[in-house]
């Protein structure tokens, strides 16, 4: 899953809640509405987890890009 | 040796050494005798203040996007500007004469520049490169962020510096370009253009620090705002100071004030999302719990007012209880009732038991039989008195009172009549003589007449 | 017995009576109604013996019929 | 027992009695009158009788099977 | 027991007290009358304890049939 | 049961306690009244029985199946 | 589970718990009625007792895979 779903994620948890406090809701639907929060907020949860902090240079020689690391100044 | 030529020769070897000698050449001049013949390209002449040369820009030129700098006259040459351009130099063989042919031109002088900037500006508006819609929203968590910049510099350390705070574990790939001199456009398009393969990059950061219009020229490069607008991943600008807006800016998705701020936009918070995700979560999970409390107590609720039945049982039950015992008095009444009225009727009944009938009955009928006795008592005495009475007479006068005196009667036997001549009979007659007491049977011997 | 007897047996007796009484008859016809008068009188005498008889034979079948009722009302 | 039976004997007897009494009837008549009328009289004691003892039998009945009602009106 | 059996007796009843009140009755007809009335007095009396009876034997069963409720309650 | 029967014999009952109460039936009628008011208030009562019964049993059955949550609502 | 199903449930309960508070029932379709309440509610309770379960699973899976979440909001 890209990314950029973590967004996507967050607003359906975000609409998820919503629609809970609007209190429409069966029981059914809240329970489904439930696991598939608890799944969205675990994705989101994953999603703030996974990378690690990683920066580099794009380089371009010859027409060819190489990606190399990038010294930061601060190291 | 005297070599001689022809001028066809002549001008032939000109064209050789000049086109080759200025294969590509930037020269600057102020533009006269602009023309624009319907053929669509122009023409005009370079000079300064001692010299002059003729120059053209093809249409092609013009039509074909610039790949580098501004594109050849894609802002308004007008007469009397101060132009620099790109050309090779041509020699027109059949006149002996020799132009430029331009296919990039820059405006010089900060009048022509801002003159430039504000034309390419107006264009690219009335184009919709900087229309909201076209604009594309800038993902919250991106995983890997393009920054276009310098790689030396406070403005590279400024976005390490936020992004790291911000979002410890995210992902930068540095495009290193020019970002001032003629070199710089053509290298921040390139950089933009290979971002885009890369692949995994989900936001660009576009990052100049301050300096000059000149100094951002590139950033006021049209094919920059080209290469920015075809972009398909989205674009941060933080380009000069907070006040100096650029070409690239209004092109850009997002335009942050600051390097800084640029990184603030593209990053977000990792411990306000955590913050924001954890209350998501825990909303979600007493909302949840709120819902199942809620259906729960009105469960609760009907059961309990399903106990029902049983009160109503109970109340049907007294009732139940009430009509019998009802129909208990009512019976108990009616029978209490009948039992009065048939002991009445009894009663009365006794009363006129036939007894007393029977005591009146039979004292009549004593009277009655003794009546009969009497009366035929009556009738007896009545008829022996009468009886009594002719007897009496009767013996009175008995002519067997004549006998007593010492007579008698004879009768002749058998036949019984009294004989009173004794003539009437013979002798040997069978008579009877009556006496007062009693009688003789005597036989006739004798007769004898008086 | 033929019925009336007694009472013409009376009457005729005091034919007799009456015949004898008015002096008319000669020895013979006295004779021969007295002798009658006194055969009337003795079979009326006999007549009213025998009712006699008769009702005290009534009386007294009635009184054995009837002995019970009479009992209570004596007691 | 036929009905009115003992009102017809009863009747038929006072006739009798009231004949005999009026001394119109001869000897044999009375006689025959006495005697119809001893049986008259002896069939309606009979009759008198009879009902005497139905009463007292239906009234021993009436008592014997209605004691409760008795008692209790005694009570 | 026919249907109004015991109504019809106990005015039949009435009618025989009333019309021997009246003593327009002949002796047979008293004696008759008499009669009817001690059976149609018997006749009720008899019903009526009938009905006591079955009523008892009513309730009775109705009783023993219905123990339990009533100890459910009582308790 | 029969749907409504039971409403049926309440209603029947009630009717004949009514009829009873307006006095116009005879002696036999109040009984056979009576008689069919005992049965059906027995017949009543029987039901009633029943349905409790049936309740204790549901609410038995409700309790075993359902002890979890309610223990949770107590504690 | 069938989607709604537990709402249904829910809405019949209550309409039935209206009805018989109503007072327009027989004692048979109270005792029904009654009778598919319990079943109602029992069957309401145990759905909410399986959303509760399943609630705790996926409470008890998110807590597993998402351990550093949980314990943050924790402590």
């Amino acid at each position: 899953m890209a990314r950029d779903k973590f967004e996507e994620a967050l607003q359906k948890l975000d609409a998820i809640v919503r629609r809970m406090e609007s209190g429409d809701l069966t029981l059914e639907e809240s329970l489904k509405a439930f696991e598939e929060g608890v799944k969205l907020a675990r994705f989101c949860s994953r999603k703030l987890d996974e990378a690690e902090r990683k920066v580099e240079l794009l380089l371009k020689e010859d027409a060819e890009q190489t990606i190399q690391p990038f010294r930061e100044e601060r190291e | 040796m005297r070599e001689i030529l022809t001028v066809s020769l002549l001008n032939a070897r000109i064209k050789e050494s000049l086109e080759d000698a200025f294969p590509f050449v930037w020269v600057e001049g102020e533009i006269s005798n602009l023309r624009r013949p319907s053929s669509g390209h122009i023409y005009f002449t370079l000079k300064d203040e001692n010299s002059q040369i003729r120059a053209v820009v093809f249409r092609s030129a013009l039509m074909q996007g610039p790949s580098l700098g501004y594109g050849a006259a894609r802002f308004a040459i007008e007469e009397g500007m101060s132009i620099r351009c790109r050309a090779r130099l041509s020699v027109y063989e059949p006149r002996g004469e020799y132009q430029l042919i331009v296919d990039v031109v820059e405006p010089v002088g900060l009048g022509a520049l801002q003159k430039a900037f504000e034309q390419l500006k107006a264009r690219l508006q009335a184009e919709g490169l900087f229309d909201d819609d076209r604009k594309k929203p800038i993902p919250c968590l991106p995983g890997r962020i393009g920054v276009v910049t310098s790689p030396t510099g406070s403005v590279i350390r400024d976005i390490l510096q936020v992004t790291a705070r911000r979002f410890p574990s995210v992902n930068i790939l540095i495009a290193p370009v020019r970002v001032q001199g003629t070199l710089a456009a053509g290298e921040i398009v390139s950089a933009l253009d290979q971002m885009q393969k890369v692949g995994g990059i989900d936001v660009i950061i576009l990052a100049r620090g301050g300096g000059s219009l000149e100094d951002l020229a590139p950033f006021n490069d049209e094919s920059v705002a080209r290469a920015i607008h075809r972009s398909r991943i989205p674009v941060i600008s933080a380009i000069g100071h907070e006040t100096d807006y650029t070409i690239a800016d209004f092109v850009a998705d997002l335009r942050a004030p600051t390097p800084s701020a640029a990184a603030e936009l593209a990053v977000p918070n990792r411990e306000d999302l955590g913050a924001k995700l954890a209350t998501l979560k825990g909303r979600l999970l007493s909302l949840l719990q709120a819902t199942m409390t809620g259906l729960r107590e009105r469960i609760a609720l009907c059961e309990r007012r399903l106990v029902h039945p049983k009160r109503r049982i109970a109340d049907i039950r007294l009732g139940l209880d009430d009509r019998t015992e009802r129909l208990k008095t009512v019976l108990a009444n009616r029978r209490e009732n009948a039992r009065m009225r048939l002991t009445n009727h009894r009663i009365r009944l006794l009363q006129q038991r036939p007894t007393i009938r029977v005591r009146q009955e039979r004292l009549r009928l004593d009277g009655l039989e003794k009546n009969l006795s009497s009366a035929l008592q009556t009738i007896l005495e009545r008829a022996r008195e009468r009886l009594g009475t002719c007897t009496a007479v009767l013996d009175t006068l008995s002519p067997l009172a004549v006998l007593k005196r010492g007579y008698s009667i004879t009768r002749r036997l058998p036949e019984g009549y009294i004989i009173r001549k004794a003539a009437e009979i013979s002798a040997g007659t069978l008579v009877e003589i009556k006496v007062s007491e009693g009688g003789l049977r005597a036989r006739v011997t004798d007769t004898y007449g008086e």
